[in-house]
């Protein structure tokens, strides 16, 4: 592991010890630096270098608009369970994708999970397999405006 | 004194008792799996409440955040034993 | 005396229960799952950011939105796991009946 | 009001400790278990203790978690039902005088904060007075099982010796050739 990586890691650990300590005295400040430096130094997993660093700016973007989305299927599932009838007609989905990169294929399975009405069950790089509630959410699962979204966050050639 | 938050608690506790009985009905593992993963959603959120309800929010907000992390370790882990194992259904 | 942070965590009681009688209805797993979704997102998110404005601004809110941040990030992961096994182990999921 | 919230918890610990005795499939046992020892927890946080529910949220409810499931992956995960009424009766009858032992003997026990009581007129004041400036610890109970128990008995110490050198075992870096 380069050093540059060592000292990112060991700030951002750093970081994180200050804002779950809160206490600003140097006894407790050293503690958590040499925890930190300890911890990174530990942890030399090598780096997955063919994947392309997080575009974290768009990823940013991206959330309050995952987020809406939750509330709307939210919303639509709660219509669902609380109907009498229990209006719901599940079945699998096969869904092929060609995001390209493994972490925009993560985000995507994540965010299909996250969607109440959707869940991912089977990952690969180029298919995924879900199993969706009701109607409304598998349509929503074939217009594919996920999917759009994260190609746009992350460049790449996804094509839909 | 009796205040909206014991409201809130006794709620999260019925609740609780609700998954309690997808627990022990089934009908399969997985079931039983999904209503414990439940529960463990549940006692976070209890955790806070609480927290609230004793005012000490940040000392219960410690051990909330720690078995958040291991619930999740061991989500996972029962995730990788289901898989290894070919389970009958009970 | 409705405030911010009751108001919120009964928008949060309301999903939760929801999910609750959803995880008692629905016939098999993973629609069982789906409901189960929607404590784990909208249920969580509500009450703990209501239990965030009881005490107005300090550093448990921040260790309150870690926990969040954890719950949104891997009960997914989770659920998923479960799911994948269940599907592999040869539990099929249920379908309506054609009339 | 906390003796609301003290019936609740309990009535949940005890839901889960029989849903932990009566499932049948070892797993469910196990992550019931789970769910009992981290009612256990709030119990203790109710209490004002606060790193030994800590500890029972994370060893208790987490760790130990683990621990069966991997000792599950070396069995079959089917209880068998034993079915011979002669043991059974045994087991139950054992079990009822137990009980009612443990229940016996907690008609005596204080009422948790009395001051009157023998227990807080012993060298409770004394800690609750000085653990503070003593100790430097904010928390009493911490002050007691860390410091003073600490080394009055040696186990606290070597207990926590031996975890370290364990600690350094598992996690000292090896070489890369070597793995």
């Amino acid at each position: 592991m380069s050093p540059r990586t060592l000292i990112l890691k060991t700030i951002g650990l750093f970081g994180l010890w200050i804002l779950l300590s809160g206490k600003l005295d140097a006894f407790h400040l050293s503690i958590g630096f040499f925890g930190a430096a300890l911890i990174a130094w530990i942890n030399t997993e090598p780096q997955h270098l063919d994947e392309p660093p997080l575009p974290l700016a768009r990823l940013v973007l991206y959330l309050p608009w995952l987020f809406w989305e939750v509330v709307k299927s939210s919303l639509n599932i709660t219509k669902i369970i609380l109907d009498p009838k229990l209006p719901i007609n599940p079945r699998l989905v096969q869904y092929p994708t060609n995001l390209g990169s493994n972490t925009a294929v993560v985000l995507l399975g994540n965010s299909i999970t996250l969607t109440p009405g959707t869940v991912t069950i089977e990952v690969s790089s180029s298919k995924l397999v879900i199993h969706a509630l009701d109607d409304e959410s598998s349509n929503e699962l074939e217009s594919r405006s996920m999917e759009q979204k994260i190609a746009e966050v992350f460049h790449s050639r996804g094509q839909t | 004194m009796i205040t909206l938050y014991h409201f809130f608690f006794l709620t999260i506790t019925i609740l609780i008792l609700v998954y309690m009985y997808r627990v022990f009905r089934g009908p399969t593992v997985y079931d039983r799996i999904l209503g414990l993963n439940g529960i463990s959603t549940k006692a976070i959120i209890m955790l806070t409440i609480l927290g609230s309800l004793y005012e000490r929010l940040e000392m219960f907000v410690d051990i909330a955040l720690g078995y958040a992390v291991l619930n999740i370790i061991g989500g996972l882990a029962v995730g990788k034993y289901l898989e290894q194992k070919r389970t009958r259904e009970c | 005396m409705l405030t911010v942070d009751t108001l919120l965590i009964f928008i949060g009681l309301f999903f939760l229960t929801v999910a609750a009688i959803g995880v008692i209805r629905l016939p098999d797993v993973f629609s069982r799952s789906h409901a189960l979704g929607i404590t784990d997102t909208l249920g969580n998110f509500f009450v703990l950011t209501g239990v965030a404005f009881y005490q107005g601004l300090t550093l448990a809110d921040v260790k309150i939105f870690l926990i969040l941040l954890a719950l949104w990030h891997l009960n997914p992961v989770i659920s998923h796991a479960t799911l994948r096994a269940a599907l592999r182990n040869g539990v099929r999921p249920w379908i309506k009946e054609k009339k | 009001m906390t003796l609301f919230d003290d019936y609740l918890l309990l009535l949940l610990s005890v839901v889960t400790a029989l849903g932990a005795v009566f499932v049948r499939d070892l797993l469910s046992g196990v992550l019931t278990l789970a769910a009992y020892s981290f009612f256990l927890a709030l119990l203790w946080a109710g209490l004002g203790a606060v790193d030994v529910a800590f500890t029972e949220a994370v060893v208790g409810a987490g760790l130990s978690t683990l621990f069966f499931l991997v000792a599950l992956f070396l069995t079959s995960h089917q209880e068998e039902v034993h079915k011979r009424l002669q043991v059974r009766m045994v087991t139950l009858g054992s079990l009822g005088v137990l009980g009612f032992l443990l229940l016996f003997g907690s008609v005596d026990l204080p009422v948790v904060g009395d001051p009157e009581s023998l227990p807080s007129k012993h060298v409770s004041s004394h800690y609750l007075r000085k653990s503070l400036e003593e100790t430097d610890t904010p928390n009493v109970v911490t002050a007691v099982l860390a410091d003073y128990r600490g080394f009055d008995t040696l186990g606290e110490t070597t207990v926590i010796f031996t975890a370290g050198i364990g600690c350094w075992m598992l996690l000292r870096r090896r070489d890369d050739s070597a793995t």
